[in-house]
């Protein structure tokens, strides 16, 4: 006998899925199939049943072999490591639950650590820029509901969230856009030719790196003013159709990714595209939204958020929180040398770090919480295998739009293994004893 | 659990009638009792001011949008977060407190209950995950109702049981405690850029009338007979001549009664009055219509009011009013966060500083000032500063100084730069009344209680109430020598206690009690139309499915209190 | 003036935050007193002393004090935090926020300074004789407050993202800039000796930038005004003059609109 | 002298590295998936490089070697596109501007041939640059 488990959320990207069927064996231990995911989130809850998956705690030796140990002696090696450091940085948070998190500030609280999460290298740069301007955004319901004007600006959703252009923002046929795909036209802004854009109504190629200019000109041309004859590759008669066809929207929304994030301008890119925003205000409706990437990045933020102030690269050294992005952001942290224990939980900066900044990884006390092996566990002294968030344990979690869907769990963990929020309760227990906290 | 006895203290309790009197309240199992054993621990109140635990009526202090302003303004924070101290987990933010800092200064001004005035339902997970991590004080939150497509769709019709059903569905699975409405019609306009700046402007497509949203909310709230009445924000807020659409708000309950177990005599409750009491054509000619406002509540019993004081800081808007914040970004050019949220609401976040040089920011003073002075029912006004929208909770105290003290009210009016403009658009000038004590517990405690249908557990001293418990440094019998007295005493409580539980001991966190999320649990008939309408919406527009929507595990609410209310018998 | 000199003995392991080291924090002090003042390196706190020798005693107030400060301090944060009045000579490199949130005085770095320098500066002096960092007198995070007064002067380089949300004062480099210059401001001015690569003056309400060198990029909100000789610092020459940001909102003065200025010398 | 072309790098997600970094960072499908180099076809024909061939990656900030494939988005000529990973983070520019993000995208790159030189699996790459001992 087998049983289907309805209403599962997927813990891949973002988008966070809540339709999800998976078909588990009759002792809840087996996952046996999954059914409506993407192709990377089928994946993600198949990988649970990998045969070869590491169970234990594993000390990385001077030979490069690893080492079991007990989840008890992963803990006293974490807690004293994150006792000793004058400047540790937790790191990570984004494939974790909100439980876990909230039990991990505990313990940067008690260590004066510095805490970030994975905005650092995604989102990090939008959070800036929202702070620097606003954000008139919106749930993903309203984009299905409602928008006859859809923009895709430096993200790529054919890949990266996959079931985002048929559940919410281009094919669903919501209450007044009943026709679909045909009530909405779609506009992708990118310097390649993707296959998001293929699907576009208009694809405005804009030279990489310029993205600035050519939102300054949407601007520029919203008020009718004088324009250049190219701005950012584009024709300023492309540009001026393109702000036409924003303006005559009744609901539009831009979505944006790490196009614009992590090209030059950065923030500044965010800033402007919130302010073309605010712009069409003036005109009509318009939201924007960042595509958060990590399934529970936007929990992350919010958890920081309530109990720090700050939602990310918050540096609580001195016994209060402080943040400002370039000094207590892991990157420039980790690059400028700043830190001396590297506690890392629920992403991977050893694959997606500048290797410059993983360098300095190698060298210090560190430990790695992951139920993979990943480069940054190839590198830490310490890899503790937990179970899987949202297959093996539930737990809150934020989507993209910050709307919190509480995960499920599924499936057993393999005998044994504990999850994310159980191992760091055993480190804050003893991190408590070694501080002598109450 | 600990025995207490408060001895000596001036007791304040409207609940009771007993106004300053030398009395010794007990403490135990955490109920007041009348008495207590030789071994209860004593504490010596002589020479103090003794209340119940003030409650907190209306304030933003958990959830997306109270979030999205903590996100998004890193500079609340600058140079004033606050170290991990004792018990006390580190905080930060001065418009926008983190949740631990939230609960510590409530405890520590002596409130021991305090409601968040806007829930989007569909963030409920989120609202309660905040409220979890606010310790110490009691609270529930109201979700948002006004906008609403099953209640825009039913009351079209004015099919009340069908929206009482909804009513009683969406408070269970979101753990809500009361039906509120902010800006009737027009956050669904404002869906479209669009508002309902008066009670009978249409809402696009849903062809209803905000007068037709209120009267039918209010007649669902006492068919159901919830603890709380129906609590609104009406259209129009902050505008030159709004008091005008207030007052068409007012009179959508004229005639109607409370029907409730709990205590409640109200059906209405407008909340921050002062952004609705505005007379005048524009900012130029702007005045005072706290006058009107007031005379209408006066004479109208079944309506409660609070008040929404402007404390003269640099602060954070936010409402689930958005197109209100859209129209505010425009005049200070301040960063605009909003979210509109599917089928339900939206929200607005923008940063505001009332200056003491503006003179519509001096004039907001006063009105606020003026309707508790000029209410002759204190039972049936709070204080509130709506916080963080007319500045923080953390400036009560000074708001209490400036209601009990006139000498008080008169250096801040010397102080202001346009002071001629303030004495001629309002009366704050010739108002003499000061607040008594007895008044402020009214105000804060008795009066908000029994508004929320609270009035037989908390907000009084009764035997048989919840020990919520707080004792000022402050003498009744001896003249105030500096207004500044007022506020530094209401600032730091010598004592507070949260269901006989000791968390205030000389200003200083002591305790974390033993927070509960108040909410309320109304039994209805079945109604399978309003199952199927709520199954096809998800299925169509909502983009969570409904089995996710409804899920609120105990991790969310791992302390409640539910109010049961039986609806069946209708 | 009093003269307090201190001299780097022991380099932190990590970074050093001393903000107390400035004339209001030293003032009225002996250097025995001084040398009591906490320091914090990570999240361990200490004192002045353990890091720096210490010599000579501060005067009475801010103003009569000023403050030599030598050897290696690359990984000092925070000297000349919120000063308010006196002197600060910094004779080497120095790390993030010299001179921040500072409201009066002079202060001098002989060398480099990192990222953040002058943020939302009030007043006083400036003067950075080698290279200046990211962000130099820019807002804080969030803020809408950027650099309201006082002079900054950078004889070499400087950073991306100078002057940002700046409403008032000056700053002037010598040498060249990298991207975003006074984004966001309401005021104030930048001039730059040097070269600029792009994003001068984005979402600019007004203010002025003039640029001696090239121009990389030019963004398409400003709008070519014809040409005008103008004196900078004592030198006259002919500028292509620019108005924008055209797609930012702009005030209105007695009536006609306020447009940002941006000056290209010919 | 060995003939190269100069590309502008952008790094970012596909689908086949998402799916490959769920089912294991430590197998060869990571590197089949991320490990490359999308190239346009135009761009193959200036530096006269088969399809599938391995190619060193050159930047001011390290270089790395990967397979060159065809662009499966495109065409994009003058663009190279390594998936988000190990590979591309090798070589990216590091610069933050002082806002914690380096600059993933925009990177200006040397492409040479380089049949003979082994790519590295993810974990691997990074050992090796870390100067971690492989295990």
């Amino acid at each position: 006998m087998t049983k289907t488990i309805t209403d599962v959320i997927c813990p891949f990207c973002g988008t966070l899925c809540d339709d999800i069927e998976v078909l588990v064996s009759d002792d809840g231990k087996q996952l046996l199939e999954v059914n409506n995911a993407c192709v990377i989130g089928s994946e993600k809850f198949l990988h649970s049943q990998a045969k070869d998956r590491v169970t234990k705690p594993r000390m990385r030796q001077e030979d490069g072999s690893w080492k079991d140990v007990s989840y008890d002696e992963a803990a006293d090696y974490t807690a004293a490591m994150l006792a000793k450091a004058k400047k540790p940085l937790m790191y990570g948070w984004s494939s974790t639950n909100c439980e876990a998190q909230s039990v991990g500030n505990e313990i940067a609280e008690i260590s004066r650590a510095c805490v970030d999460n994975t905005a650092a290298v995604c989102h990090g740069t939008t959070l800036i820029a929202v702070q620097d301007i606003g954000l008139p955004t919106c749930t993903l319901g309203e984009v299905k509901n409602r928008a006859d004007r859809v923009i895709f600006w430096g993200c790529n959703p054919a890949h990266a969230h996959p079931r985002h252009m048929s559940r919410y923002s281009i094919f669903p046929r919501g209450f007044f856009t009943g026709k679909g795909q045909m009530s909405r036209k779609m506009v992708v802004v990118d310097p390649r030719v993707t296959d998001t854009a293929k699907m576009a109504d208009a694809h405005l190629q804009v030279e990489q790196g310029k993205d600035y200019e050519l939102l300054n000109a949407l601007r520029v041309a919203f008020r009718g003013e004088w324009l250049p004859d190219v701005v950012a590759g584009i024709p300023k008669e492309k540009i001026r159709e393109a702000a036409d066809l924003m303006k005559s929207g009744r609901f539009v929304i831009i979505f944006f990714g790490m196009g614009v994030t992590q090209s030059l301008s950065k923030n500044h890119n965010i800033d402007i595209a919130i302010a073309v925003t605010k712009d069409l205000n003036e005109y009509t409706k318009c939201s924007i939204m960042p595509m958060r990437g990590h399934y529970n990045v936007t929990g992350s933020g919010e958890v920081f958020a309530w109990q720090f102030g700050f939602p990310y690269s918050i540096d609580l050294s001195r016994g209060f929180a402080r943040y400002n992005p370039g000094e207590t952001s892991s990157i420039d942290l980790l690059a400028r040398s700043e830190i001396d224990a590297m506690f890392t939980i629920g992403s991977d900066p050893g694959a997606h770090f500048p290797i410059s900044a993983v360098k300095p990884i190698a060298n210090m006390p560190s430990v790695c919480i992951d139920p993979h092996m990943t480069p940054t566990s190839g590198v830490s002294k310490l890899h503790v295998p937990v179970a899987f968030n949202g297959v093996e344990t539930g737990g809150n979690c934020y989507r993209m739009d910050n709307v919190p869907i509480d995960c499920r769990k599924v499936v057993e963990p393999p005998a044994g293994m504990l999850t994310d929020e159980q191992f760091l309760v055993m480190v804050r227990d003893r991190l408590k004893k070694l501080k002598g906290v109450a | 659990m600990s025995e207490y006895i408060i001895k000596n203290g001036h007791v304040f309790d409207p609940v009771q009638g007993i106004n300053g009197d030398k009395k010794d309240i007990a403490i135990k199992d955490g109920k007041i009792v009348d008495k207590v054993g030789s071994g209860a621990k004593v504490i010596d109140a002589s020479g103090k001011t003794v209340m119940a635990g003030a409650v907190e009526i209306h304030a933003h202090i958990a959830g997306p949008k109270v979030n999205l302003g903590r996100i998004y303004r890193p500079e609340d924070k600058l140079f004033s977060c606050t170290p991990t101290k004792g018990m006390e987990r580190m905080g930060g933010g001065a418009s926008i407190p983190t949740t631990f800092k939230t609960g510590y200064e409530y405890a520590k001004m002596g409130y021991t209950t305090a409601m968040e005035a806007a829930m989007p339902p569909m963030f409920a997970r989120h609202v309660h995950e905040e409220i979890r991590d606010t310790p110490i004080i009691d609270e529930g939150a109201f979700p948002v109702f006004g906008n609403n497509w099953f209640v825009l769709e039913y009351l079209k019709n004015h099919e009340i049981e069908n929206t009482a059903a909804y009513i009683a569905w969406l408070l269970r699975v979101t753990k809500g405690y009361a039906v509120k409405v902010v800006n009737p019609g027009g956050t669904e306009a404002w869906a479209w850029g669009l508002n309902c700046l008066s009670v009978n402007d249409p809402v696009p497509y849903f062809d209803i009338t905000p007068a037709e949203i209120v009267k039918g909310l209010l007649e669902a709230n006492e068919y159901l007979g919830l603890p709380h009445s129906m609590h609104i924000h009406p259209n129009n807020l902050g505008n030159p001549g709004c008091y005008q659409t207030t007052l068409d708000t007012l009179a959508l309950a004229e005639g109607m009664k409370a029907k409730n177990k709990f205590g409640r005599e109200s059906v209405m409750h407008l909340t921050h009055v002062q952004f609705h009491s505005y007379k005048g054509t524009n900012w130029g000619d702007f005045e005072s219509g706290a006058k009107e406002i007031t005379d209408y509540v006066n004479k109208n019993k079944n309506i409660t009011i609070d008040t929404g004081n402007v404390t003269l800081d640099e602060t954070t808007t936010m409402t689930a009013d958005g197109p209100f914040e859209h129209h505010l970004t425009g005049l200070n050019n301040l960063k605009w966060a909003n979210c509109d949220v599917e089928l339900e609401t939206a929200a607005g976040v923008v940063p505001y500083i009332y200056s003491p040089n503006i003179s519509v920011c001096a004039i907001q003073w006063a009105i606020g000032l003026e309707i508790p002075l000029m209410m002759k029912d204190p039972m049936r006004c709070y204080i509130t500063t709506d916080h963080p929208n007319a500045g923080p909770f953390t400036r009560y105290p000074r708001v209490i100084k400036w209601l009990m003290s006139k000498k008080a009210r008169d250096t801040q009016i010397n102080a202001f730069k346009h002071k001629d403009k303030v004495l001629s658009q309002t009366s704050i000038g010739s108002l003499d009344k000061e607040l008594s004590l007895y008044e402020l517990a009214q105000m804060t405690r008795a009066g908000p209680a029994k508004c929320l249908g609270l009035g037989g557990i908390c907000g009084g001293l009764k035997p048989g109430m919840d020990a919520d418990v707080a004792v000022y440094n402050f003498n009744p019998d001896k003249p105030v020598a500096n207004p500044d007295d007022i506020e530094t005493a209401f600032s730091r409580c010598a004592h507070v206690f949260k269901s006989g539980v000791e968390v205030v001991k000389n200003g200083e966190i002591v305790g974390t009690g033993n927070k509960r999320t108040l909410w309320v649990n109304v039994k209805v008939n079945d109604n399978p139309q309003v199952m199927r309408d709520i199954n096809e919406k998800f299925i169509k527009y909502y983009s969570m499915t409904q089995a996710n929507y409804e899920a609120l595990g105990h991790h969310f609410v791992p302390n409640p209190y539910a109010l049961e209310v039986d609806a069946t018998h209708v | 003036m009093e003269t307090v000199t201190i001299t780097m003995k022991n380099p932190p392991a990590l970074y050093l935050e001393a903000d107390n080291v400035t004339p209001d924090g030293f003032a009225g002090k002996t250097a025995a007193q001084i040398a009591e003042l906490s320091v914090h390196e990570g999240n361990t706190t200490s004192t002045l002393g353990k890091y720096f020798e210490i010599s000579g005693n501060a005067g009475a107030t801010a103003a009569d004090t000023k403050i030599v400060v030598k050897g290696d301090v690359k990984k000092v944060k925070y000297l000349g935090m919120k000063m308010s009045a006196g002197e600060m000579v910094i004779e080497g490199s120095a790390d993030l926020y010299v001179g921040a949130w500072m409201t009066g005085g002079k202060l001098l770095a002989k060398g480099n300074v990192e990222a953040f320098a002058a943020t939302a500066m009030k007043g006083g002096e400036l003067i950075v004789e080698g290279n200046a960092g990211n962000y130099l007198g820019a807002a804080y995070r969030g803020d809408w407050r950027g650099m309201s007064g006082g002079k900054i002067l950078v004889k070499g380089n400087a950073g991306s993202d100078i002057g940002m949300y700046m409403t008032g004062g000056e700053i002037v480099v010598n040498g060249n800039v990298d991207v975003h210059v006074m984004t966001h401001a309401e005021g104030g001015k930048t001039i730059i000796k040097g070269n600029t690569k792009s994003k001068l003056g984005g979402q600019l309400v007004d203010g002025t930038i003039i640029v001696f060198g090239t121009i990389e990029t030019m963004l398409p909100g400003y709008k070519p005004n014809g040409e005008v000789e103008l004196e900078v610092d004592g030198v006259k020459a002919l500028f292509a003059h620019y108005i924008g940001d055209m797609g930012e909102r702009h005030k209105k003065k007695k009536g006609a609109i306020v447009y940002g200025n941006l000056y290209k010398k010919i | 002298m060995t003939k190269n072309i100069t590309l502008n790098l952008i790094t970012g997600r596909t689908i086949q590295q998402g799916v490959a970094i769920e089912s294991g960072k430590e197998k060869p499908s990571y590197r089949t998936a991320a490990g490359i180099i999308e190239m346009d076809d135009a761009d193959f024909k200036r530096l006269g490089l088969w399809k599938n061939t391995n190619v060193k990656v050159t930047s001011p900030h390290g270089s790395v070697i990967v397979k060159a494939v065809e662009s499966a988005q495109g065409p994009n000529p003058g663009i190279a596109f390594i998936p988000m990973g190990p590979w591309a983070n090798a070589i990216i520019d590091p610069n933050t501007y002082s806002t914690g993000m380096p600059t993933f995208k925009g990177t200006p790159v040397t492409i040479e041939v380089a049949i003979n030189e082994p790519i590295l699996l993810g974990i691997e790459l990074v050992q090796v640059q870390c100067g971690v001992k492989v295990g």
